[in-house]
């Protein structure tokens, strides 16, 4: 890769931030922590740095220390909520989810109903909301969880959380929430916010890849995620990724101190990127044009498709995402469900990329990217038997 | 660059013999835009000679470079020559093979390419040269 | 910690090797790595550094590259392992394991009882290792899987694991082998015994902690661990920590080419703990003398109470663990299952102390924990009640 | 050094009187060998006065630690300040609580203690002077 490469592709994952690095390479050293559950001073030191992490992770929501848990990542988070939460009581087989979550979510979730568990598939309109109404009359007096994507990882829109939670309460129907994209773009607060349990990922707010946290509610109960040395309280078998887990702090009390700045930075950016973008010809721009995540920028290029547009971006210094980048690197591509959901033709679904700046993308950057995008899609509508048709 | 090798990348973005020839001697389409990739091959023949082609495809990198360097190889060549070149040709051209799953851009350039001649060939050579093409037993796939 | 403080406690977790950090950096900068879902040149580099990795992990076992699944630790191969071959027939409902599985295992086998299988646990002689003809005996037509610790974290057994593969491959029934502790301190060819699965862990053989493995012969279709993004080929999904699998690579493939020194390194040391220590006045031995791993010296110590002792040690400067690190850090000490079951009095097995030492472990520093073990112990046993009634 | 203050490693390491007093003037003991912890106290005692407090321990650092710091408490106070020593003295001479699960630590030495007093009390100084101590209400528990 070439110095001057430019990466907005943040809604992937986000480079590391050099203060997290500082704090893991004591843990990285050949004199380094020792396993957590050891009596020792290297096992003292461990856990010393684990429990000051989750201080920070507890921060950043607004949870207490002891409703955190330690987990391999968001996948693994939700995973285990979502499980979690479908076993407290045997009796309720109901789900409710939004049609646009995340895969982690999606395909915990379709693993229950093939397991007997009825789904109710919550629709969105075209900018991605769905509507609090049908999520009210959705919940069951047998429905055994929610689970909302906060903040979508493709077109970036915001639901409104707070009122779907405050509904889920009234009912009595406990709330899982993926935070992954989200957490350190917005100011969360789950003392307030009547959420069961919420999912984080370190990587995607400048930490390691490989960590993740669930938070869970104190008061409720989950089943353990593995079984084994008893671990995270039992819920979380398996040595801790010291390292990694004390990455994720420092990561997190960064977002947390700099949510401010970072969201205000990220905004003018991506709002440059958005006009910018549609003053070219045939581009739209997915999700709510305001109520999205500060660093998103979701867009449908008529006549071009979607891998070769970012290939070919990539050949210009650029990365940017494909739809969802975990489904990206599938040898079929298929339209991403969520474009669909929202009510999107597949050809247009099929010519989605994702430009998502972070907290070190430069104006300068942005302006560099406009000129190669414009070129890109320029010479790639040259090419489309398509596009060429219109023009 | 993806799991592609250099040479696909270098045709995406530098392709040879884009767009579409006034008046061909050929028009072949293939692929289908739902589903993601479509290619249009124009050819202009002259004496069972390929003097031109040219290509638009919508669809992934692979299928933009293998129309690339497909019509890079056809240009020039005999009729014969040129509807012998397989899909280990255009994969040779490309630096190798393409990654698991992206085979189907080489079907797709093939089959525009062979439409155009099979339209050439329906329209001006008429059913005997059809006829006497197929002794041959060419088979392009 | 002082400068000089002595790390004899491999089988918890090792100190990172500086080769292995030399190849993570890389993936933890800021210009690093993507998401190796991602199209770009930032994923494509994550993907190549996974797939490299696969290489080294498979080349020490002598699997197949598409054999080895990426996972987040030893505690995650277990679980995966069990659970998913006691789902692959569903009217299979009998496990066979021994008596002195890792807690990964155990408690996964537990959970699995809970739900209706039954169980048959081999027994251990007292020196810890199942009797095969036992072994043989307990497999039965409606046997799911057996599951075997090849080597004892604890006291260090290697069991015959080659015969016990061959016992359930004449019966056709699934072995799952736990080779944490064994990898990289014997020579291990999956092509030519017939294990089904295989659970490794980074952190025990000088790579970063949370990253794992799980060997899955060929033809064998397991359940996801987790649902989400699809990768590791369905099987375990989620962002992958390329760092941190890098990191394992390379742990792996230095593993494999010293294997023959290292072993013959850590049994000289290993020889000298135990020689030196049994010298000492009533201080017995658990586990075989030869048949264990090359750096395990596990002690039970007369009227020493195992977490004091450590303590001392570790203001000695010395770090040495006391049973099984997992269970070590619980509020109440309770006495090791595993010495239970090789027949010893639970006193003893309070007593207990496990010196693991590693590949950089020096002579000198051997001579120089001796020393201070035998204070240790002279000045814990002068408090002890228990002992000051014999001499 | 585990969540333990350095205070108990220090008493861990450096114990105070240790060892057995050879005929004290009260034996005392607590705990289960096989459960783990053993304490064993014993006094010497001369005018009301705690003249010598030895003790061991088989157990965790912290029974180790609480035996030292208590021993070193009561040697040279009269009986009835060194009854009213409590679980929380001793936590505060060991740099605060004790890591929690650790409590017990506590319970086990003053027991072993306590029970040193009430030998002494019942071989030497009879039935009143346990009845006049019991009537001061002091509670070592
Ligand atoms: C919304 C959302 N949820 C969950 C995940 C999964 O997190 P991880 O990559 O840490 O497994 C991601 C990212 O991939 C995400 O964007
Ligand atoms: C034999 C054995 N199996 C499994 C594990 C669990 O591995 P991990 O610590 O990576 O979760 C360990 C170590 O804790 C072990 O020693």
């Amino acid at each position: 890769m070439p110095n001057d490469y430019v990466y907005l592709d943040h809604a992937a994952t986000t480079p590391l931030d050099e203060r997290v690095l500082d704090v893991m390479l004591p843990h990285l050293s050949r004199v380094a922590s020792g396993n957590p559950s050891s009596l020792h001073t290297p096992g003292a030191v461990a856990r010393e740095a684990i429990e000051e992490a989750r201080e920070s992770v507890a921060r950043l929501v607004g949870a207490w220390p002891d409703e955190i848990v330690f987990t391999s990542g968001g996948t693994e988070s939700d995973n285990m909520a979502v499980l979690g939460l479908a076993s407290v009581d045997p009796r309720k087989k109901h789900l409710v989810v939004s049609a646009i979550e995340h895969p982690a979510v999606r395909g915990t979730v379709e693993h229950l109903e093939a397991k007997g568990y009825e789904v109710t598939r919550i629709g969105v309109d075209m900018d991605g909301f769905i509507s609090p109404g049908c999520f009210a009359d959705a919940l069951r007096q047998d429905t055994a969880l929610a689970a909302v994507l906060w903040a979508s990882n493709e077109v970036g829109t915001l639901q409104p959380i707070e009122q779907l939670a405050e509904i889920c309460c009234e009912k009595g129907v406990p709330l899982h929430a993926d935070a992954v994209q989200v957490a350190g773009r917005t100011s969360m607060d789950v003392s307030r916010v009547p959420i069961s349990t919420l999912a984080l990922s370190a990587h995607k707010l400048y930490g390691p890849q490989g960590v993740g946290a669930l938070y869970v509610r104190r008061g409720i109960k989950l089943r353990p995620a593995f079984f084994g040395g008893g671990q995270e309280k039992g819920l979380r078998s398996g040595t801790e990724n010291v390292a990694g887990i004390a990455g994720f702090g420092v990561a997190a009390r960064c977002a947390f101190d700099e949510l401010e700045e970072r969201v205000a930075h990220e905004e003018t950016l991506r709002n440059t990127l958005i006009r910018g973008t549609l003053e070219m010809p045939c581009i739209h721009l997915n999700g709510h044009r305001k109520r999205r995540l500060s660093n998103n920028v979701h867009l449908s290029v008529e006549g071009v498709e979607a891998e070769s547009l970012v290939l070919f971006l990539d050949a210009l210094g650029y990365a940017v995402g494909s739809g969802s980048a975990c489904a990206s690197n599938s040898a079929n591509h298929k339209a991403s469900p969520v474009l669909l959901a929202m009510g999107r033709p597949e050809k247009e679904a099929l010519s989605a990329v994702r430009v998502t700046v972070g907290k070190d993308t430069t104006q300068v950057q942005i302006r560099g990217f406009l000129e190669a995008f414009s070129v890109a899609i320029a010479q790639l509508r040259e090419l489309s038997p398509l596009y060429a048709s219109k023009s | 660059m993806s799991n592609y090798k250099p040479q696909v990348v270098e045709h995406l973005v530098r392709p040879y013999n884009v767009g579409e020839i006034g008046s061909p001697s050929g028009i072949g389409e293939s692929g289908e835009a739902t589903c993601g990739d479509v290619a249009r091959f124009t050819v202009r023949i002259s004496k069972a000679y390929v003097e031109d082609a040219r290509y638009k495809v919508y669809g992934c990198a692979a299928s933009i470079a293998a129309g690339s360097a497909l019509s890079k190889m056809v240009r020039g060549r005999s009729l014969i020559e040129a509807a012998k070149v397989s899909k280990l040709d255009i994969e040779n051209a490309l630096g190798g093979p393409l990654p698991v799953g992206k085979e189907h851009a080489l079907v797709l350039v093939l089959d525009a390419l062979h439409k155009a001649f099979e339209d050439y060939w329906n329209k001006e050579a008429g059913a005997r040269l059809v006829e006497g093409y197929r002794g041959y037993e060419v088979s392009g796939e």
